[in-house]
């Protein structure tokens, strides 16, 4: 199946990109998507949006989801 | 209800008056609160800040404002709640952000603009990144408000 | 800090920029929370207000009032307190009183806010006469915030 | 002692008068002075103030004070 990542603020410096199509595994978690995408660990605090959704690391993904990683973050 | 996220330079008050005028009827609310965050020159101890940029997730900050803006509404008898977010480059002194809500009664009016300003402020997907004398640095964290439930 | 006592209609929304505009110093306000209380043409279950007249006790009103500013400018870290408040006939929809705070950080502005409305409704000597379509009548009191310390 | 006395509001519509100037024995208290503008007791919850602060009854009066007599206030 086919996963849209996409990274923002200080997480998008880190991983060195905006976005990208990742193809994964039926049943593939957002931590196995984060096993695809980096070699470090997840920074603590890392907030994660599943179709625009906030959700963890256990969410399980469909074909087509939109997946983001980003810091805490600091509007208003 | 009306969430904006815009890169435009904005009159908070212009845009309170402005909205009050088109959407709310006459005589019936009691009780206006208006939240403004306007850019200060200084953060975290850190001052000299000549500039800011915000990010943001387009798509999912509109629709989390705005399922926040319907909350409040539910939870508090609150009849109108507006809000307007800067994106993009942002200088001192701009108005960052405008919160507003209109009720019957002004203790429902206070909480609603409160709780919509501290969920704003920790929950939707906005980033500053601010440009100092010594470089570029993204903030790394908002206050609590002590009266966050 | 500011207090004004009038007869005259008034803009809040502009009365706020054009305040801040003046007396307050560019880029160290971080948060401004304004209330705003507006003529209802209902109260206390009665339909068809149709005017008000506001009474008050002037010397004492102001002077109240300005203290009240004071110790909100003292008990929480706020920068500058503005109150507008109607006096004489007031028609629905007219601002009755407006209440703005600078602060370097919302949840002070919002806790000075509330506690210089909340003073405002329970202890400045104002009383209103409301004209309804079957006569005049004194209202009776203020309901009390549940937020009241 | 003179003592300049103010009535507002349902105060003054139940009085019938806006002020007055009294004329009081020294140490007179807000209570004797109710009592030398009014057969009626003093309605519950009437605020008073003398020389615009809050104050009670009990208050012992000086001359050329300024004694206002109130119902709840309303204002906001």
């Amino acid at each position: 199946m086919k996963i849209n990542v996409k990274y923002f603020a200080s997480m998008r410096d880190r991983v060195g990109r905006s976005d990208e199509r990742v193809e994964l595994a039926d049943g593939a978690t957002v931590s196995g998507l984060w096993g695809a995408v980096s070699k470090d660990a997840l920074p603590e605090n890392t907030l994660i949006a599943v179709n625009m959704e906030y959700t963890d690391l256990s969410h399980v993904l469909k074909d087509g989801d939109e997946v983001a990683f980003f810091p805490p973050v600091t509007g208003g | 209800m009306k969430v904006v996220v815009q890169t435009a330079e904005f009159d908070p008050w212009k845009e309170v008056a402005d909205y009050q005028a088109r959407y709310l009827p006459k005589g019936k609310h009691g009780g206006t609160v208006v939240f403004v965050g306007t850019m200060r020159d200084f953060n975290e101890g850190i001052d000299g800040i000549t500039s800011m940029y915000l990010d943001h997730y387009p798509g999912m900050t509109e629709r989390h404002l705005e399922r926040v803006c319907q909350e409040a509404m539910q939870k508090w008898d609150v009849m109108d709640a507006f809000v307007v977010h800067r994106v993009g480059a942002v200088l001192p002194d701009d108005a960052i952000v405008l919160v507003a809500v209109w009720s019957r009664h002004r203790s429902m009016a206070f909480d609603a603009a409160r709780f919509i300003i501290n969920d704003l402020k920790h929950r939707a997907p906005f980033w500053k990144r601010e440009s100092t004398v010594d470089g570029e640095r993204w903030v790394s964290g908002n206050t609590v408000d002590h009266a966050t439930k």
